[in-house]
């Protein structure tokens, strides 16, 4: 059984094709990545994915359920949950509650419990924020529990994000770029997230232009160019396709 | 019924005109630097006012003119560069607070230099109405008109013909860029702000003989020509004046054959329509958010 | 959160200081207070009352005062604002201890103090126009202008000995224009007068040739009657000499002031309308009483203040007169004995018209106090 | 952190609330305070939306007003009494604010605030032109607020009454926003697509902060309609709009007490700047601008920070 399902995916942004014809199917249990140059349309692809896009035409399917119509906060609900290349922190918030805000599914969200600030709410917020100390110690962040994410470096918002993304407990955790912008000894230790992540059950779909990273740890490799599939396998198998290499590999070369 | 209807339009027109000219002027500064200026409708206001007091002096009209086209332009980089640019990086809310503090102050200014009476100026080319199919127009109307058409062209010539309009048209696409291809972006700023308080004065001095001015006129005209502008697309000139004709043919169809009563709500409920169907405005860019 | 504390210590020494600062106690003073709309949408009404107290309050106290007391003037602006009329009315009550209170620039704000002074017992003479004001007759509260049914009456009554029965209305939709319509369409049937057309623009409208489009379409139509101040009225005037039309156009006293003339310009020709004496006082009989008082108001005014005189600053000064009248006639301020006095205020000759008060009429002009003056070549010329 | 400036603000503002009337000497002093007071209530609920929530409103008086011409209505004309009446307001304006809120949240920026400017204005024309159920432009007496036979009388009533409801509104805007809605507000302003893929309903967070602050704004006008006693539509006017979203800017966006500064200050100022007569509107309008360019967060903020400053260097 599959846990993401693409049929015959399109978008079009004013006559100009994002995405066309793109199917594939993602495995619960395994870390998926996406790769393809710049402007391929890997990050349209998170977009349609997590319903921040509609959908020219095609189909996705979430645990076989088709996410038609469904708002970002009903597939987070579903159990799917996203970071995003251009960083999408609460500046606003202090780190911890960025996470906190991750956990809300799980939280009460009545109006009315908040405004009275009942016992229940207050213990239940309470075992949140240690949750969520513990998630960004998870993330390596236990240094900035108690920051501003105003203070924060770009490194560490990245994987701010990723704790955020992780406290909404989802099944499926989508990663846009997340060594993006980080040096060697970062990249490395965003990687170490990853597999930490994984180890844990949950399904990591991934867009990365870190090769070493993405060959390193991914069970499988989606390449497209012009929001087509180009080639789609095991890293070894993505490694030989030509396409790939003449497409993006080469273009790097 | 037709010479009717034409009259309503004729109406709608002249006031349409009057508020696609309030218009502009926030679309402009809106370009440059992403500020709604609410003391728009005070540049109006001094225009109409300078002039018509220095008429009552006895200068000629149109070095009166010209005087208060140039007292309302230093009025304007004045304000650029004492309230606005001190606060050029703080939030949206926070500047547009400035500007409506700076309406205010405005406000008091001209009712302590000149007066809180009613003054007119005499109509540019008399007060014999034209008769067309049976409806009638001033000349003066023709006036608004006319120099609201020769004004979008100007614009239109300053902004894709110049180096300096298209410098600004950059900056208001990408601030960052345009800073690195060295374009100064404290002086498109300033020239922004002269350039719609040159707007607004213009706009002050032709209407004054058909809706007469006193300290407080900017504020009605301020109101209907930010509707005009964000109904229009905000940034877009010709959206401010498509903006503005049409809250001001709505107002006088409303009042002609609903209610005069709730010609304002009328042009207000339209508004709020246009709105819920096209969120940007009718020729705003439709952007989506790069996430 | 020491800041808080500090601030609001602060705010309060501010505030304290602001209000207190030149109320000291004098022990032999008169005290009027005044609200008046000196800004806002009323201000050119406001701006004339002001003036015109100040100018003789100040006059007075070069004089001598009255009885050998000083007159102090404490005038607040409540821009026009009602919830600010109220602040005010219970400034000058409570912390100004005023003696008299004079203003109310309009109906609104007028009502609005009405709440605050008839409890607390303080003679109040309001500047503005609508007769809800003393209609039911309240204890405490006078008025100087004539009232708007009056208005509306006397250009009915007009209308009538012309002959005309089907008229179209045209108002403003703010407060003297809307309380001026509703009073015209009370008293339109006395008078055999039917509304055949009721439109209303706002007061900044830059154009009303819509609603006078309307009107010219209205079958029997024979006069047009618009009730509103401000531009508003010299736009009417001028859209309706553009659409040619050729019924006789009534205002109201709301623009009975040369600069309706100075912004409606030619249009204004022919424009029949009820003011007070005061516009037209050079062309008052010899023997009419009112001709000495206006004659001499209008000099002072216009040689004070190098503009025009308009019928507001006539109630301010008719209020101001009326006031010190009856401080007094009673020998005292004691507030009790000061209202009673003003009430008994009988044949005063003021530039609104010959005042005579009575318990049952707080007001006191009839409709005689009402001139109807046409506009002749640019200026106010008696018609009756 | 969080929750010493929580208790310790409200019980600094409690102090203040009781010290302050030792200071008034008379009646108009408590009716200036009691409209601070109201203001401050508007302002903080207003602050939810506009600082927290980060969406912006030029609309409120005209809820405002609905408030109190919903109570000068029901209880002139229908006879109820003051107090359903007031409920049954501030339900009519939460629904309305709930229909209008759900399309007009989906706008942004500027489009929103031309948006509630437009409601807040046809509210205000609707006013002034049922002039058989208002009253019209020159307004409507309101009979004085009782509650089984007790009756809210005098200025220092009011004060009291009024001072009860702030803090409790101060309470319960502390309590939203250390809160599981309270953060999703703030995400919303943070990042509303941030917020929306980690499970945060935001359009509905929108609706319902719009909601609550529109509520806020009625049953204090329908208070402030009892205790002027008359009212006229101009308290739904678009100035009046501008002037609450200036007092929560002014104090400082998102902070709970900084629109209880605001609120405070702008509603004294024309109080103390009565003097300056004729250039009040240039004073006024010039410390607007001063304040914005000199301390762009807000007073309160502003403040703080220089304590936090001044703190980190000892």
């Amino acid at each position: 059984m599959s846990l993401l399902k693409v049929e015959g995916l399109s978008k079009e942004f004013g006559g100009i094709h994002a995405i066309e014809d793109l199917s594939f199917t993602i495995n619960p249990g395994t870390i998926h990545s996406i790769i393809g140059p710049n402007g391929a349309g890997k990050t349209t692809l998170f977009n349609l994915i997590t319903a921040v896009y509609t959908p020219s035409c095609g189909k996705i399917l979430f645990d076989d359920k088709d996410i038609a119509g469904k708002k970002p906060y009903e597939l987070a609900a579903m159990g799917m949950s996203r970071t995003f290349q251009n960083l999408q922190i609460f500046f606003n918030m202090p780190a911890i509650e960025n996470v906190m805000v991750g956990h809300h599914l799980h939280l009460n969200r009545r109006f009315l419990p908040s405004f009275l600030r009942l016992p229940s709410v207050i213990r239940k917020d309470r075992e949140c924020r240690d949750y969520c100390a513990s998630l960004m110690e998870f993330v390596g962040l236990a240094k900035y529990v108690t920051a501003d994410a105003a203070q924060m470096p770009y490194g560490a918002l990245k994987r701010l994000e990723i704790a955020r993304a992780l406290a909404a407990k989802p099944r499926l955790l989508l990663l846009d770029e997340p060594a993006a912008g980080l040096n060697a000894t970062e990249s490395r230790e965003i990687d170490e997230v990853i597999k930490k992540v994984a180890q844990t059950g949950v399904t990591v779909v991934l867009v990365e232009h870190d090769m070493k990273m993405v060959m390193g740890i991914s069970d499988a490799i989606l390449a497209i160019d012009y929001g087509r599939k180009l080639a789609e396998g095991t890293p070894a198998e993505v490694r030989a396709n030509p396409d790939v290499v003449a497409a993006y590999l080469g273009a790097h070369a | 019924m037709f010479a009717e209807l034409l009259q309503y339009l004729f109406a709608g027109l002249t006031s349409g005109a009057i508020y696609a000219l309030a218009g502009l002027g926030f679309a402009i500064i809106y370009n440059a630097s992403h500020v709604i200026n609410f003391a728009q409708g005070e540049f109006i206001m001094i225009g109409g006012m300078a002039t018509s007091m220095m008429v009552a002096a006895g200068l000629p009209l149109p070095l009166a003119i010209a005087l208060a086209v140039v007292v309302t332009m230093m009025v304007g980089v004045a304000l650029e560069k004492f309230a606005i640019e001190p606060a050029r990086n703080s939030d949206v809310v926070t500047i547009i607070i400035i500007t409506i503090g700076a309406s205010i102050f405005l406000r008091g200014l001209a009712q302590v230099v000149w007066d809180k009476e009613f003054h007119s100026l005499p109509a540019f080319s008399g007060e014999t109405p034209i008769n067309v199919a049976g409806a009638t127009l001033m000349p003066q109307s023709i006036w608004v008109v006319g120099i609201s058409v020769l004004v979008i062209v100007a614009l239109w010539w300053f902004f894709n013909r110049t180096l300096f309009g298209k410098a600004m048209l950059a900056t208001s696409f990408n601030r960052l860029a345009a800073q690195l291809m060295g374009i100064g972006v404290k002086k498109v700023l300033m020239v922004s702000f002269a350039l719609s308080a040159l707007l607004g004065a213009v706009g002050g001095i032709v209407v004054t003989p058909i809706t007469f001015t006193n300290y407080e006129a900017g504020i009605m005209l301020g109101l209907k020509g930010f509707s005009a502008a964000v109904l229009g697309g905000l940034g877009n000139g010709l959206g401010a004046i498509v903006g503005g004709l049409v809250v001001g043919i709505a107002e006088a169809l409303a009042s002609g054959y609903l209610s005069s009563a709730y010609k304002d709500a009328v042009a207000f409920v339209i508004i709020l329509f246009v709105l819920f169907f096209l969120p940007n405005g009718l020729f705003g860019k439709k952007g989506t958010d790069r996430v | 959160m020491r800041s808080l504390v500090k601030w609001g210590v602060a705010a309060c020494a501010v505030f304290a200081a602001g209000t207190f600062a030149g109320t000291a106690q004098a022990a032999d003073t008169i005290k009027i207070g005044a609200f008046l709309s000196v800004t806002g949408p009323a201000s050119f009404l406001g701006e004339p009352e002001k003036k015109t107290l100040e100018m003789y309050v100040d006059r007075l106290n070069k004089d001598g005062g009255v009885r050998g007391k000083k007159v102090e003037l404490i005038h607040y602006d409540d821009a026009g604002a009602p919830d600010k009329a109220v602040t005010f009315a219970k400034r000058l009550i409570q912390n100004d201890n005023v003696d008299i209170i004079i203003g109310g620039t309009t109906t609104g704000t007028s009502m609005a103090a009405i709440k605050v002074v008839e409890p607390a017992g303080v003679p109040f003479i309001s500047l503005a126009g609508g007769i809800d004001i003393i209609d039911p007759v309240k204890k405490w509260v006078f008025k100087t202008p004539h009232t708007d049914r009056m208005a509306a009456e006397k250009v009915f009554l007009d209308m009538k000995k012309k002959g005309i029965s089907k008229v179209a209305m045209i108002s403003e939709d703010a407060g003297f224009g809307k309380s001026g319509h509703d009073q015209s369409l009370k008293v339109a049937p006395i008078y055999g007068i039917q509304i055949v057309a009721d439109e209303v623009y706002s007061p900044k409208d830059p154009d009303v040739t819509a609603q006078l489009t309307k009107i010219k379409n209205t079958a029997g139509v024979q006069a047009v009657f618009n009730f509103g101040f401000g531009q508003g009225p010299a736009i009417v005037t001028k859209n309706f000499k553009q659409l040619g039309m050729s019924v006789p156009l009534y205002q109201s006293h709301g623009v009975a002031s040369k600069d309706f003339i100075k912004l409606a310009g030619e249009a204004a020709e022919g424009i029949r309308l009820p003011a007070a004496g005061l516009v037209v006082a050079e062309q008052l009989g010899a023997t009419d009483p009112q001709k000495p008082v206006v004659t001499a108001f209008k000099k002072e005014y216009e040689a004070a203040f190098k503009s025009d005189v308009s019928t507001f600053a006539g109630h301010a000064y008719d209020g101001l007169q009326i006031a010190l009248a009856a401080i007094l006639r009673a020998g005292s301020t004691d507030k009790e004995k000061v209202r009673a006095e003003i009430e008994k205020t009988s044949g005063y000759v003021g530039t609104g018209g010959l005042v005579s008060m009575s318990p049952e009429d707080h007001m006191g002009l009839s409709l005689s106090a009402f001139r109807m003056v046409e506009v002749k070549k640019g200026d106010w010329v008696l018609a009756d | 952190m969080w929750k010493t400036a929580r208790i310790g603000g409200l019980a600094a503002l409690a102090t203040i609330l009781a010290l302050a009337p030792l200071g008034f000497p008379n009646a108009y002093f408590y009716d200036v305070a009691v409209k601070a007071l109201f203001n401050a209530v508007v302002c903080v609920g207003l602050n939810l939306l506009i600082g927290y929530a980060g969406q912006i409103s030029l609309g409120h008086a005209g809820f405002f007003a609905l408030g109190a011409y919903g109570s000068a209505i029901l209880t002139s004309t229908y006879k109820v009494a003051p107090l359903p009446a007031m409920l049954i307001s501030a339900a009519a304006v939460g629904l309305l604010a709930y229909l209008v809120g759900r399309p007009i949240l989906k706008l942004k920026g500027h489009y929103l605030a031309m948006a509630t400017l437009g409601i807040g204005i046809i509210i205000h024309i609707v006013l002034k032109t049922e002039a058989r159920i208002t009253g019209g432009p020159d307004g409507m007496s309101v009979d004085p607020f009782s509650l089984m036979g007790f009756t809210m009388m005098g200025d220092r009533m009011w004060y009291w009454a009024a001072a009860g409801l702030l803090v409790l509104t101060v309470w319960l805007s502390l309590n939203l926003i250390d809160s599981p809605v309270g953060r999703a507000l703030r995400a919303v302003h943070g990042s509303e697509v941030g917020a929306e893929v980690v499970g945060v309903d935001t359009s509905s967070y929108k609706v319902m902060v719009f909601v609550v602050s529109a509520v806020f704004a009625s049953l204090v006008g329908s208070l402030f309609a009892h205790k002027d006693g008359f009212i006229t539509p101009d308290i739904g006017s678009f100035f009046r709009s501008v002037e609450f979203v200036v007092m929560v800017v002014l104090g400082g966006m998102a902070s709970t007490f900084g629109s209880v500064i605001g609120a405070v200050i702008l509603t004294l100022l024309p109080q103390v700047l009565t003097f300056v007569e004729d250039y009040e509107a240039m004073v006024l309008g010039g410390i607007m601008m001063g304040m914005m360019i000199f301390l762009p967060k807000g007073l309160l903020p502003a403040v703080v920070s220089q304590f936090r400053k001044r703190g980190a260097a000892r």
